[in-house]
């Protein structure tokens, strides 16, 4: 996002190709560019991804902690985002600069896995009122190359996927107090059940159209898009608008559709490449930012 | 957390009441009877509304709302020039803060805005922008400033109705009236304009079903313009019954829409009465 | 996680295998990113640096406009650690703005102020980012590196190389009548042996291509709790710079081979390869 | 004409007026402005109240937590007062912490509550030296136009006359506490201060009940804070001289007030007390 | 330099006062005080460019920032700073200085009563030192009413103020020894309060000559 600057014949150009269903780089309107994506690269956390499409680039790192639940939901986990626009995208990020973008990115987040349907803060209870286990989930944005939504909704899913949190051998009450036993083999941890964890899809209006996965000169030429959140068994767990622009209602209702069709299939997708993924086991190579 | 020195403190921690059993243990949680709301409305029926304008003498427009219980004040400022960041800016801006009282949830809620405010404040700045001619003012700022006294329900949709007959209050030059309502979505049941108990029901999802619908949804539009301004949804819910309760949401803001313009032609006719 | 008493182990070798003045091994990967004007991606160890440069480019902000020097450019540092990036396992509260990442862009700032050009830059800004994505010791020095190969991959013309690296001085008296090397300070210090009782002695310097004459030092900072005897500070100096000497090496030798890579036509990457 | 005149010379615009014995609304010198008060309309509140001088509006609010006490004063529970002056209630305040003047005042509310002796924190307890009750006392100006103090301390008194606190037990064994919801008890209330400020302009001329135009243009300002047929808070930090004379004037004028407002506090309170009944 | 030999008729009202000026090197004007075992010091800088933010353009904006012995500034702190600025602010002749700053910051060194007087006569003092040209000085006085017997003690110390029943300050221009400011804690009569304004008054007199002796032999000193 190292300033760009569209002059008004660029975006009518931009307008037109997809007014065409032909974008600047060749894809239809509802297609994807190609991801990369690889998990597990970072040993120190429990679970992590990288993600790159296009331009953008994205590492998700999670750690595991044991907290005491809250007062009032005393059998539930905790499950904290947070997001950080690191400065290596844009001089503008700089100091608190990407702090607003990060509050958006990571209220979508939560609103999008507020839902008990996709994430059960239950199963991170380990003795209530005294014991859970907290999850938190660091989204750090290194490159951003348009889509950033969508992007930081696929890492999360894959770095939740990729997460181990030690097993509990045993969890008593003494006296009061919890008495926690973790597992001695690090190897030996449970994984979360990922299987009904949201995507995000951005549906981003521009003329009369609207478009997947915009790259950054798109979403400058974007007044309003959809932000989605869509979890694999159909339902939608968040939408809210972005930028300036309203929407008519009709739009608006195919917009949804449209993005309801394009996040299970992309879900499928996430979830056959993490499988293959995981087929090659703890040997597999670590490419990290070397490749 | 370090001590704020700005303020008279109290003790480090203190707890709720609410969160202590009653005397006698009965079970807590009462089955919510879907037939009938607390305050005798059908469910498609949406609570009253009186709208006050111009209650914030120090402001330049200002609005004051009650739904029900629910109890909200604007007030918009004059323009300020904007602090020259990125240069000339050939449009205008609307800074927008919301703020919940400290007694007005349940929970008591602290001084410094939370995640909630803030995210509140970005949607209530999303509402607002298509409907105020922003290029009327360029490299200005315009603030507004939302308060909720109480917050029985469907705070965030009286905050963007407030805000937006608080800008027409103020002079601000708009497209059209914004106007805002919300649903309240749980299995089977559309419950308009749901109060805070009834909020609380339609976010949690009931055990071991999946395949159940729940979610609130807060729907903007400009009525005038048949136009959507902004869509907050929270939840799990299909699309089907997205659809049909945003329809019911737009007709709802239709509706209302005559409500608010009443009550700024009143006030014009007020003033111009008084001047006579 | 080794425990700090582990580092007894004997035969003169550390904790993790290597001897007193082996190094890490050092990958690098030049231009990671597209978009920006230079950036490079260093590895040292678990040490895993990410920094990326903007720049030359006008002046904006706070530090534009409070400018003394207009016949020099500016150099704007930020030094930022991802949240998950600790090693010991703990999350950090904040990315930046704590003091000791201000005080480390500040020192990264002067190690680079000492090698740029700037004098050939007047009016302007050259920002450099650091995102420290794991952290195993040393990575101050790991970001000195990145963020010369950085400024190299940006074409920012520079002086030398600014090469970083630690010495640690491992105190441990039961090893005093021994002969240890490692009792001299091992170079290249991990997390564990940064936690050691001794004394971690940071230091930048501008290593020449001959080994011989040896440039002035930079930057010499972080004594972790310990008083250094200044009859060991010659010994620890000496070694700190054969230490810099061999990571320049290794650098320089990554940095050509990128070079002659990026100026090869496309065709012939793959008979490179 | 009369409001570009305000703007672009807003001193010579109160002095004209002044010089004309009238004040820029109207009132005369010791005129005060009407006030209304509302009690009980927040909900979620413990209790509640809003308090209207004119234009002015405070709204306060008090939300009781549980805490455990000092260790030094054990039976004593706490009471948090805290103004919020939000950049809604004037453009005279920005976004952001506390301004010196909100702290000033929340000191001055927390000085007249103690020195009323209003409230005896021994009140709050609900086992000594394990639970007490926590007081939280936000008040929350709505619309800024001076006399802000004398607002504050007609909703803080309306807000405390009328707070309950359910029936809560501690047991001692097993330290578990129990809630009474049904059962609410009225909270005891020892005195009832009521305050009035003055502003004061240029020889020794007193303006009773200033607006913020008058508060900022003014020389000097004056609060007094009366306790039954005690004075419990003088507060004057600055400003022109005055002279004793007009300190006996503002507090034969101050007595008078404070019997009026007393009674609009206590009318208020009963009708709500009868609404209460009724039900 | 040793003043307190010279009050002599003071002595039997107030409590003994020491005064040293210029004792700080860096600020225009400084005064230290003691009254009794309340200390405190003053420095005064100005009058200086104002920050934009706080510049008026037709007068002096003054700035005080007081310190208390330990820890932060706290919201009490801001209750002093607020008088000492309201009370300086009434003295100074402001429009001479316009759209500049004048600061004064007080330094609190031990606290046994009487400490928002002694702050008020510092500043005082630190302004006369400083040359800030000024319509009239000003002098603190503090007063208790005792709880048992009600009789009123002037200038008390901690250990008296603990049977106080209530306890008042207030500062007296010089001219016509008006009330520039009055500060009262606990519960009291109009008539107390009235009979505690005069024997303040009264005593004020002794405190204008303690300046007066002070500025006289620092006169010579320089």
């Amino acid at each position: 996002m190292a300033e760009t600057v569209l002059s008004s014949g660029e975006k009518i150009f931009i307008l037109h190709g997809i007014d065409a269903d032909f974008r600047n780089d060749g894809r239809r309107r509802c297609e994807y560019r190609s991801m990369e994506i690889e998990t597990k690269l970072m040993p120190q956390t429990h679970g992590s991804a990288r993600l790159h499409i296009g331009n953008t680039d994205i590492l998700v790192g999670i750690k595991v902690e044991l907290d005491v639940p809250h007062a009032d939901k005393p059998n539930e986990g905790k499950l904290e985002f947070f997001v950080d626009c690191s400065a290596t995208a844009t001089p503008a990020f700089e100091g608190k600069g990407g702090d607003d973008l990060a509050t958006e990115i990571s209220n979508v987040l939560t609103a999008a896995y507020q839902t008990r349907n996709a994430f059960d803060l239950k199963t991170l209870c380990i003795l209530p009122h005294k014991k859970c286990w907290k999850i938190y989930v660091d989204v750090l944005i290194l490159q951003c190359g348009g889509n950033l939504f969508d992007a930081v909704g696929i890492a999360v899913k894959a770095a939740l996927n990729s997460t181990e949190i030690p097993k509990i051998t045993a969890a008593t009450l003494d006296g009061g107090e919890p008495d926690i036993e973790l597992s001695d083999d690090s190897y030996d941890c449970i994984q979360l059940d990922t299987s009904n964890y949201p995507i995000i899809i951005t549906l981003c209006k521009i003329g009369d159209n609207y478009i997947v996965d915009p790259t950054l000169e798109e979403e400058m030429c974007s007044t309003s898009s959809i932000v989605m959140s869509m979890l694999p068994n159909g339902k939608i767990s968040s939408v809210v608008k972005l930028g300036y622009g309203s929407i008519q209602f009709n739009t608006f209702t195919k917009m949804l559709q449209m993005g309801e069709i394009i996040g299970l299939r992309l879900n499928k997708t996430l979830m056959d490449v993490l499988k293959e993924e995981n087929q090659f086991g703890r040997q597999r190579r670590i490419f990290g930012f070397l490749k | 957390m370090p001590v704020d020195q700005r303020r008279i403190n109290g003790p480090e921690v203190s707890v709720p009441y609410h969160i202590y059993s009653d005397f006698d243990e009965k079970s807590d949680k009462v089955k919510h009877d879907f037939s009938k709301r607390s305050d005798k409305r059908t469910n498609s029926e949406m609570r009253k509304i009186f709208l006050k304008i111009g209650i914030v003498s120090q402001a330049k427009g200002s609005a004051y709302i009650e739904m029900g219980n629910t109890k909200v004040v604007c007030s918009v400022f004059d323009p300020r020039e904007l602090s020259n960041k990125n240069g000339y800016c050939t449009q205008g801006e609307i800074y927008c803060e919301f703020k919940f009282a400290p007694f007005s949830c349940q929970k008591r809620k602290i001084h410094q805005q939370n995640a909630e405010e803030k995210q509140y404040s970005l949607i209530l700045q999303r509402t607002l922008e298509p409907a105020v001619c922003l290029h009327e003012f360029p490299n200005f700022q315009v603030d507004v400033y939302v308060m909720v006294l109480d917050n029985a329900g469907s705070s965030l949709a009286a905050a963007i109705m407030a805000a937006s007959t608080a800008l027409a209050n103020a002079g601000v030059p708009m497209f059209g009236l914004v106007t805002a309502s919300t649903i309240g979505i749980y299995g089977n049941h559309y419950l308009m304009d749901p109060t805070d108990t009834e909020e609380a029901i339609c976010n949690t999802q009931p055990d071991k079903e999946d395949d159940f619908n729940h979610g609130i949804i807060t729907l903007a539009s400009l009525p005038q313009h048949n136009q959507i301004s902004e869509v907050f949804l929270i939840g799990s819910i299909d699309t089907n019954t997205i659809k049909q309760a945003t329809e019911m949401l737009t007709a709802a803001n239709k509706d209302i829409c005559p409500v608010l313009q009443q009550c700024l032609v009143k006030t014009i006719m007020k003033l111009h009465n008084e001047k006579k | 996680m080794i425990e700090a008493e582990n580092i007894e182990d004997q035969n003169g070798l550390r904790p993790d295998g290597r001897r007193a003045l082996e190094l890490r091994q050092i990958r690098v990967k030049m231009g990671v990113f597209g978009q920006a004007d230079g950036s490079a991606y260093i590895e040292q160890g678990n040490t895993k640096i990410l920094v990326t440069v903007y720049g030359p480019h006008q002046p904006r902000g706070s530090t534009g406009r409070n400018t003394s020097n207009i016949s020099k450019g500016i150099v704007n540092c930020q030094y930022s650690m991802a949240v998950f990036s600790l090693s010991s396992g703990e999350r950090k509260r904040k990315p930046r703005g704590d003091r000791k990442s201000q005080e480390r862009s500040l020192q990264l700032k002067h190690a680079m102020e000492a090698i740029i050009h700037l004098e050939i830059y007047p009016r302007s800004q050259i920002d450099i980012y650091v995102e420290a994505l794991q952290v195993d010791g040393s990575e101050y020095c790991a970001s000195v590196n990145g963020a010369t190969l950085a400024l190299i991959d940006a074409g920012i013309p520079i002086k030398n190389y600014a090469i970083g690296c630690t010495v640690t001085l491992i105190n441990n008296p039961s090893l005093e009548d021994e002969d240890n090397t490692l009792e001299k300070g091992v170079l290249d210090a991990n997390y564990v042996e940064e936690c050691t009782p001794g004394v971690t002695l940071s230091v930048v310097a501008l290593p020449n291509n001959d080994s011989t004459s040896k440039d002035g030092l930079i930057v010499v900072a972080q004594g972790a709790g310990q008083r250094l005897h200044l009859s060991q500070f010659e010994s620890l100096k000496a070694r700190v710079l054969y230490g810099c000497q061999d990571i320049r090496s290794i650098l320089d030798h990554a940095v050509r081979e990128y070079l002659t890579e990026q100026s090869l036509p496309s065709l012939f990457h793959v008979a490179l390869n | 004409m009369d409001s570009q005149y305000k703007i672009i010379h807003p001193v010579k615009y109160l002095q004209d007026h002044l010089a004309q014995d009238v004040r820029p609304d109207g009132r005369q010198f010791l005129s005060f402005r009407s006030i209304s008060v509302n009690i009980s309309s927040i909900t979620h509140a413990d209790s509640s109240a809003i308090f209207k001088i004119g234009n002015t509006t405070i709204v306060c609010g008090i939300k009781a937590e549980l805490a455990a006490p000092k260790a030094e004063s054990p039976e004593y529970g706490y009471i948090v007062p805290n103004i919020e002056l939000p950049p809604l209630c004037s453009p005279k305040f920005r976004p952001g912490p506390p301004s010196d003047q909100a702290q000033v005042v929340v000191k001055l509310i927390e000085n007249i509550l103690r020195n009323s002796a209003a409230i005896d924190l021994k009140d709050l307890c609900v086992f000594k030296g394990k639970l007490v009750w926590v007081l939280y006392c936000d008040l929350m100006c709505i619309n800024y136009d001076g006399s802000i103090i004398d607002a504050c301390i007609g909703a803080l008194t309306a807000t405390l006359n009328t707070l309950t606190l359910p029936e809560t037990l501690y047991n001692i064994e097993t330290g578990s506490v129990s809630v009474n919801y049904t059962k609410r008890l009225k909270f005891p209330i020892k005195a009832l201060p009521v305050s009035v400020s003055f502003a004061i302009f240029n020889d020794q001329l007193l303006i009773a009940d200033p607006t913020d135009d008058e508060e900022s243009l003014c020389l000097g300002r004056l609060t007094i804070v009366m306790n039954e047929d005690k004075i419990c808070c003088i507060h004057k930090p600055g400003g022109i001289p005055i002279s004793q004379d007009l300190f006996l004037r503002s507090l034969t004028k101050c007595k008078k007030r404070a019997e009026l407002i007393r009674s609009l506090i206590d009318a208020a309170v009963s009708t709500i007390k009868q609404e209460h009944l009724n039900e | 330099m040793d003043t307190s030999e010279e009050t002599s008729q003071s002595e039997y009202i107030l409590r003994p006062m020491n005064c040293e000026l210029n004792q700080l090197s860096m600020p225009d004007g400084s005064a230290m005080l003691m009254q009794g075992n309340t200390a405190v010091i003053a420095g005064i800088y100005g009058p200086v460019e104002a920050k934009p933010q706080k510049m008026i353009y037709d007068k002096a904006s003054i700035e005080v920032s007081y310190s208390p012995i330990k820890g932060p500034t706290k919201v009490d702190d801001r209750m002093t700073e607020m008088y000492i600025k309201e009370t300086c602010e009434a003295a100074i002749i402001v429009t001479f200085h316009p759209a500049s700053a004048i600061c004064i910051n007080v330094q609190e060194l031990e606290d046994s009563g009487g400490m928002l007087g002694c702050t008020i006569n510092a500043a005082c003092l630190a302004l006369i030192n400083a040359g800030i040209p000024m319509k009239f000085t000003f002098a603190a006085v503090n007063c208790m009413i005792q709880e048992d017997n009600e009789d009123i003690i002037l200038d008390p110390d901690s250990i008296q103020l603990q049977e106080a029943k209530a306890e008042f300050t207030f500062a007296f221009d010089s001219m016509d020894k008006n009330v520039i400011c009055c500060y009262t804690t606990g519960c009291f009569t109009e008539t107390e309060f009235l009979k505690a304004m005069d024997r303040c008054k009264q005593a004020s007199q002794y405190v204008f000559d303690f300046y007066r002796n002070l500025v006289k032999k620092y006169a010579n000193v320089i």
